[in-house]
């Protein structure tokens, strides 16, 4: 998967006709072969754009930036990425006709060590869903119904016994430093302001501490339920190196299999699974 | 050139033998070829689907992935029975994938059952795939003069659900496809009544009383004959007939033509092609009012007049 | 530092016997906050609500607990005891200790305080966080809009006219009137329905306080309850009614013939008509639809004969606006359309008529002169078959609820075609016969008796022709036999179904409607005419199937209702609604998808002071929030705030304890 | 991954272990305020008797409840949390309840998974009219929690009250 010279050649194409004043894409980072995201703004710098499967990051975060805020923007999208637009524009975040957006149909991207990551394994929406412009061959996987992929994490811990994971999650709240750049890299975190910072924080309990993670890390797991598009970006700015994803692909396992949802983003202007509802919704764990 | 799956069905080799042979004439004016399922098998018509479920759907679903392998996207059925059990299959795996699974095990080494080819009675393929106005273009000798009542029986618009085809009342394609002929379709509304089928042979007095109501209401209607497109209406009207009459005391003498049949007559074949000596009552008496002048229909009363409008002529 | 008084409750022997007050007392007054606390045998007496109002001025204290009964008994009460004390009343938190705790713990007097003294700190600690909240006032539009001017919406706008407040009566048609002056004659009584319903047509035409806008519809409403506006499209004429004396010339003399809507299409009107002769206005207009002039631009045949020169060919549609502060929805009912049963050839068969088509000819200003007569050949009809619950309770064909009024009705033709044509014998197909009403079991009893009418339970399997006869096959349940009866008329008692148009109206209305298409009442039993928009109100058949009695008295209701709502110039409402703080809000508009009012909007704020960005954030209608706090769980910035169970309140009574 | 689980176990949810002598856990129960609440009083008025753990807080309707409140009961006072609303197609606010009921299952599930059992978090639908239901609800949770004990996760720093 290498689209590099494409990108270069959009980019350039799109500053040449004046559509867009930044570009949102990735470069390789200088030291090794791994990448970080790049903001350009002079035409000059569009060779510095790359493509490849070390394209990780979700790069739609950068557009609740002041950088990109009100700018018209081009910007790379993968699978997953373009979920998490799809969320943006419906929920009122940004405004499509500000965008100028590449899509990927993307064959999955690697981690540092040049494994392939677990979320592209485990991918049902390969192919951007939003694109002005389609790069590679879609996938024609069936991202509306296709059959749910249980998380292979999720269905191990999901039959340990509770003391067990009760311990487990301990050690990872425990871990938690509460630098909240989990927070700062989610394209979905866009608020004003984050609820554990508000006046209320005492209420919400911020602290630094185990049972504050907790409470936040919790907190911000079901602020994100039925909208996490699993792109990891939390993941990889994660310094402690928590399994986030575990909370996020838990409650999204929930939302699939109980109320027949698509998967977060999937179809424009369909919300949140927690912003609607269904009257066959399930109602035997209540008594 | 067009082509068509054909499934025969086992009434076609035997008692319906005029429908097929008649069926085919029809098709070669209409610049249809036929393509015989290859290996096709029983449709389990009658007898399978209430003993076993599995038995039901497997048959038909053997055609259904024979015929799959045909590259046509049509398999049209002479047979009202055969048509509903292959209809059925196909409607209800269509609708449940899991279904369509399960049964497909059993009938694995044909192939996988894919549901690419639609099931139509040879009525309906008539009606949606010809259409009436083409039939009408092949006419070459009108059968102005016969008056038909046009007898569909049970199956072949019913269930509604499941054949998506005319209304399941009071169908009225076979009418215009007669009418297109030439013949006159009479107002008759035992079209879809129950010729008692089923009871042919066990219980025949059934079929004396519900045929013979059939026979007397087409009659009524001032029919010279019925025209039918299935081969079980087909033998309960005709067979019976004699019963009929020595059981009611009535002469009733209405032939009980296919559809096919009268096309194939409209087409311009001649008569001795097309097995009128296997009825059992006589066609001859029928076929001599193809010609003859109708009477002009006795003028429908002026519907009421409402007594305001009179008075505001005035 | 908040100042809190405790006040804690004997109730008698209620709560003191299960409970060591004394005890709690003492305990509540270790909480710093707690300046005061006291106990008394009956904190709701006059003496007990005088403790509060002292204590408040002598300790200054600035919020109240009090641990009693459940605060759906007294808080109102205890509220008000603060008002007089000058304090505002929602600085108020029960602590509900009587039907929480000495009463369902009464083995175990030690538990019983415990969990009372829980309680008591619960509130304490929520009511530190209480803020001051007043009352909200709205200010009313003491004007009522009725939709529909059938026998419910005629009845609602007398009602409220009649109380001096203004109505704004809009009916589609050209007259009012409805389905009920289409009937002939009425059950159980036999009244004539022209005879009862034309006084009150002409009661509203005359009424000074109602505005009665024909020939309209409404098309846009907007606001809240008590400040609505509305938009009535009033469709084009082409006549002018202030001048036009109804002469009738016009109509005398049109050309054009059309098929008669008011008589269910037996006979013609013309192109310029008025619907019938009572008609309220009784002023024709032009079917544009019909008329030449209009389409070819040829004929002008009315506007020469008409000497006051009312016609106007050019005349346009007109939107009206009109503020109101109140709604009554009347939009009756459709009678359902039959088509489906093809086994009774329903549209083959002219000799197969609808049950409203068989009222208009035995109607005395029908169409035959009030004689059934058959549509095929004009013939006075023998054998009338009747078949009931044509649609009604049909999950296969029709719809399945009951539609209520066929039983009544059918068993009224009966007789009707009884007294109309003497030597006729009526035989009817029903399921049940469902007579519950005043003096309607009498009547079914009475009408069997009298006519001599055969009735066959059993449903209609096939109708067929015979001749020029109808056969009509159905089941006798009751011999468990098939029987066929020759029939010269069937006359199908088809099920009454919700106007096709109610879907949109609701959705321009903001209210719900049930999978049939009836307007939802906001509860069943309860709230039976209201609907969960505020100020909104439903009056008959456009609500569920029902007779012209429930109808009036469902219109009434609507009427006492309203009048409730604008007895004063404002309304006073609990204060316990959402708002938004805009600074937090990030404009995700979810809360717009959870709040079952339509209560949140959106509005462009500058972000910064001074600034000319623009941002979109939420903004909540006070005047429609119900205070149900949907949003505020929704909202993930915790921009929403619901006075009366804010986050704070409710974290301090959950880490109180 | 399943090497990184914890080689000690902490008995977490044995309550022979590690509960007192005599102790009570607390329920924090949050009932909506026309069907719950009004159900509970209805269980007072009928002298019902049931077990005295539960702590009851008011809230207008179940969709008020924001899942946090969940969370931080079971970190700060509570063994286990009861939320009642009003059953589907019978709230107060008419579609208050389906909103919860998605956030409930997906909160229960969730803390569940994080370690704690699923008996401590619970739901049930009390209409007004429900006494005796709602004396039986609290019965079972009571008994469903005793039999846990005391909730000690994410509780050994609690703050300021």
């Amino acid at each position: 998967m290498n689209y590099t010279k494409e990108i270069q050649d959009i980019a350039a194409k799109l500053f040449a006709e004046g559509k867009i004043d930044v570009f949102v894409g990735y470069r390789v980072n200088g030291f090794d072969d791994n990448q970080v995201p790049v903001l350009i703004t002079d035409p000059q710098d569009v060779s510095k754009l790359v493509f490849t499967d070390k394209s990780v990051f979700n790069l739609v975060n950068y557009l609740k930036n002041d950088h990109t805020r009100r700018k018209r923007v081009g910007l790379v999208v993968k699978g997953c990425d373009s979920r998490s637009l799809n969320l943006m524009l419906t929920e009122s975040q940004v405004k499509r006709e500000n965008l100028y957006v590449v899509g990927i149909c993307c064959e999955g991207v690697v981690d540092e060590a040049g494994q392939k990551m677990q979320n592209c394994t485990d991918c049902m929406v390969p192919d951007a869903v939003v694109s002005d412009e389609l790069l590679g061959t879609p996938s024609g996987s069936d991202t509306l119904s296709g059959s749910y992929k249980m998380n292979a994490d999720i269905a191990m811990l999901a039959e340990k016994p509770l003391t067990e994971r009760a311990a487990y999650f301990e050690e990872v709240f425990e871990n938690c430093i509460r630098c909240n750049a989990c927070r700062h890299s989610c394209p979905l975190c866009y608020c004003a302001k984050c609820c554990i910072d508000q006046e209320t924080a005492t209420l919400y309990n911020g602290a630094n501490t185990t049972s504050g993670a907790f409470h936040a890390l919790m907190t911000w797991s079901l602020h994100l339920a039925g909208r996490c598009v699993d792109c990891r970006n939390c993941e990889k700015a994660c310094p402690s190196h928590l399994p986030l994803h575990l909370l996020h692909k838990q409650n999204e396992s929930v939302i699939y299999e109980n109320f027949q949802e698509h998967l977060a983003g999937v179809v424009t202007g369909d919300r949140g699974a927690f912003y609607k509802y269904s009257l066959k919704d399930p109602d035997d764990f209540i008594m | 050139m067009k082509k068509l799956t054909y499934f025969p069905g086992c009434s076609a080799h035997g008692t319906s033998e005029e429908f097929d042979s008649t069926l085919k004439l029809v098709l070669k004016t209409l610049d249809v070829e036929l393509e015989d399922i290859p290996d096709w098998n029983c449709c389990g018509a009658t007898s399978a689907h209430v003993m076993t479920e599995n038995l039901a759907y497997a048959l038909p679903m053997r055609n259904l992935v024979l015929a799959e392998k045909l590259e046509n996207t049509t398999m049209g059925i002479a047979c009202a029975s055969c048509y509903q059990r292959m209809k059925v299959t196909k409607v209800h795996m269509d609708e449940n994938p899991e279904l369509a699974k399960r049964i497909n095990t059993t009938v694995v080494e044909e192939g996988t059952y894919k549901g690419t080819v639609d099931v139509k009675s040879m009525l309906q393929y008539f009606y949606e795939d010809i259409g009436v106005e083409t039939i009408r273009e092949k006419v070459t000798k009108s059968l102005a003069g016969l008056k038909v009542a046009c007898y569909y029986g049970c199956l072949l618009t019913r269930p509604k659900d499941i054949t998506k085809f005319d209304s399941p009342e009071y169908p009225v394609s076979m009418d215009q496809i007669c009418e297109a002929l030439g013949a006159t379709a009479t107002e008759f509304d035992y079209k879809t009544e129950c010729c008692g089928a089923s009871f042919s042979i066990s219980n025949t007095e059934v079929v004396i009383n519900l045929s013979g109501q059939v026979l007397a209401m087409a009659k009524e209607s001032g029919a010279h004959a019925i025209v039918v497109a299935c081969p079980l209406c087909q033998s309960n009207l005709d067979m019976r007939q004699p019963d009929i009459e020595k059981h009611q005391g009535v002469k009733y003498d209405i032939p009980v033509f296919y559809i096919t049949q009268l096309m194939a007559l409209a087409f311009g074949y001649p008569a001795g092609e097309l097995k009128f000596p296997k009825h059992i009552v006589p066609v001859e008496g029928a076929l001599a009012n193809i010609g003859k002048i109708l009477p002009v229909p006795e003028k429908v009363k002026k519907p009421i007049k409402a007594v305001e409008a009179e008075s505001e002529d005035k | 530092m908040a100042r809190v008084g405790v006040f804690v409750c004997f109730c008698g022997a209620n709560i003191a016997d299960y409970v060591d007050v004394p005890q709690v007392v003492e305990e509540v007054k270790r909480i710093k906050e707690v300046k005061f606390a006291t106990e008394y045998k009956y904190m709701c007496s006059d003496p007990g609500q005088g403790m509060i109002r002292d204590a408040i001025i002598q300790y200054k204290l600035t919020s109240i607990v009090v641990a009693a009964c459940s605060p759906r008994m007294h808080e109102k009460t205890f509220r008000k005891a603060l008002s007089d004390a000058g304090m505002n009343p929602y600085l108020l938190e029960v602590a509900n200790i009587r039907e929480h705790s000495s009463w369902v713990h009464q083995k175990d007097k030690k538990a019983a305080t415990n969990k009372a003294m829980d309680l008591c700190r619960m509130a304490v600690a929520k009511s530190i966080a209480n803020e001051q909240l007043h009352e909200i006032s709205v200010p009313v539009t003491k004007r009522a809009l009725v939709i529909g001017g059938g026998i419910a919406g005629i009845q609602a706008a007398l009602d409220i006219a009649d109380a001096r407040i203004p109505v704004v009566l809009v009916e589609r048609s050209p007259s009012i009137g409805g389905k009920m002056a289409q009937l002939d004659e009425t059950f159980p009584t036999l009244d004539c329905a022209q005879c009862i319903l034309t006084p009150k047509m002409v009661d509203v035409a005359s009424h000074p306080y109602i505005e009665l806008i024909p020939y309209s519809e409404v098309i846009e409403l907007q606001g809240f309850v008590g400040n609505y506006k509305v938009k009535i499209k009033k469709k084009a004429s082409y006549v002018n009614f202030k001048t036009c004396t109804g002469c009738g010339a016009c109509w005398q003399k049109c050309p054009v013939k059309v098929a008669n809507e008011y008589n269910m299409g037996i006979d013609k009107r013309k192109a310029i008509y008025t619907p019938f002769p009572q008609a309220v206005p009784n002023k024709p207009v032009i079917d544009a639809e019909h008329c030449t002039m209009l389409l070819k631009g040829k004929c002008g045949i009315c506007a020469k004969v008409c000497d006051k020169g009312s016609i106007d060919y050019t005349m346009q549609d007109e939107i009206i606006e009109r503020e109101i502060g109140a709604v009554v929805v009347a939009t009756g009912y459709d009678m359902w359309d039959p088509t489906p049963y093809e086994e009774y050839g329903v549209g083959r068969f002219k000799d197969i008529i609808t049950s409203l088509e068989f009222e208009r000819m035995v109607s005395a200003n029908g169409p035959t002169n009030g004689v059934p007569v058959r549509p095929s050949d004009g013939k006075v009809p023998k054998n009338v078959v009747f078949i009931k619950c044509v649609g009604s309770r049909d999950e296969a064909k029709g719809i399945e609820y009951c539609s209520k009024i066929c039983c009544m009705y059918t068993t009224k033709h009966t007789i009707l075609l009884h007294h109309k044509v003497h030597d006729s014998h009526a035989y009817v197909f029903y399921m049940d016969i469902r007579a519950a009403g005043k003096g309607y079991e009498e009547f079914v009893k009475k009408a069997q008796v009298d006519t001599g009418t055969t009735y066959l339970r059993g449903r209609v399997s096939k109708i067929y022709k015979k001749g020029d006869k109808l056969m009509v096959r159905g089941e006798d349940a009751q011999i468990g036999q098939v029987v066929e009866v020759e029939a010269d008329l069937v006359v199908l008692a088809t099920a009454v179904s919700a106007p096709k148009d109610n879907p949109n109206l609701a959705r321009l209305l903001g209210i719900s409607y049930d999978k049939y298409g009836y307007l939802s009442e906001a509860h069943p039993k309860l709230r039976p005419v209201e609907t969960a928009k505020a100020g909104i109100f439903l009056a008959g058949c456009t609500q569920a199937p029902k007779d012209i009695p429930e109808t009036v008295s469902q219109a009434s209701a609507c009427a006492a209702k309203v009048c409730g709502l604008f007895a004063g110039d404002t309304m006073k409402k609990d204060p316990m609604v959402s708002s938004i703080n805009n600074e937090y809000c990030s404009g995700c508009q979810n809360c717009l998808n959870a709040c079952p009012y339509g209560a949140i909007v959106t509005e462009d704020v500058a972000i910064g002071h001074g600034s000319k960005d623009l941002r979109t954030v939420a903004k909540i209608n006070e005047g429609v929030c119900q205070g149900c706090g949907s949003c505020v769980a929704i909202c993930r910035s915790t921009a929403i705030t619901l006075a009366g169970f804010t986050d704070s309140q409710i974290i301090n009574e959950i880490v109180s304890i | 991954m399943e090497a990184e689980v914890k080689d000690q176990l902490v008995s977490i949810e044995k309550p022979e272990l590690i509960a007192p002598p005599n102790w009570e856990p607390v329920i924090m129960g949050i009932l909506c305020n026309w069907c719950s609440y009004a159900g509970s009083d209805l269980t007072g008025t009928s002298r019902i008797q049931y077990p005295p753990n539960i702590r009851i807080i008011r809230v207008p309707c179940s969709s008020r409840v924001d899942p946090w409140f969940l969370i931080k009961s079971l970190q700060t006072t509570a063994d286990g949390v009861l939320v009642s609303g009003c059953h589907p197609g019978d709230c107060h606010y008419i579609s208050g309840n389906y909103f919860a009921r998605r956030r409930f299952l997906v909160t229960k599930k969730l803390l569940n998974f994080v370690g704690f059992h699923e008996n401590r978090i619970q739901f049930s639908w009390v209409s007004a009219a429900e006494g005796p239901k709602f004396a039986k609800v609290v019965n079972k949770v009571t008994e469903d929690i005793k039999k846990l004990g005391p909730l000690h996760l994410y509780k050994k720093e609690n703050f300021e009250k």
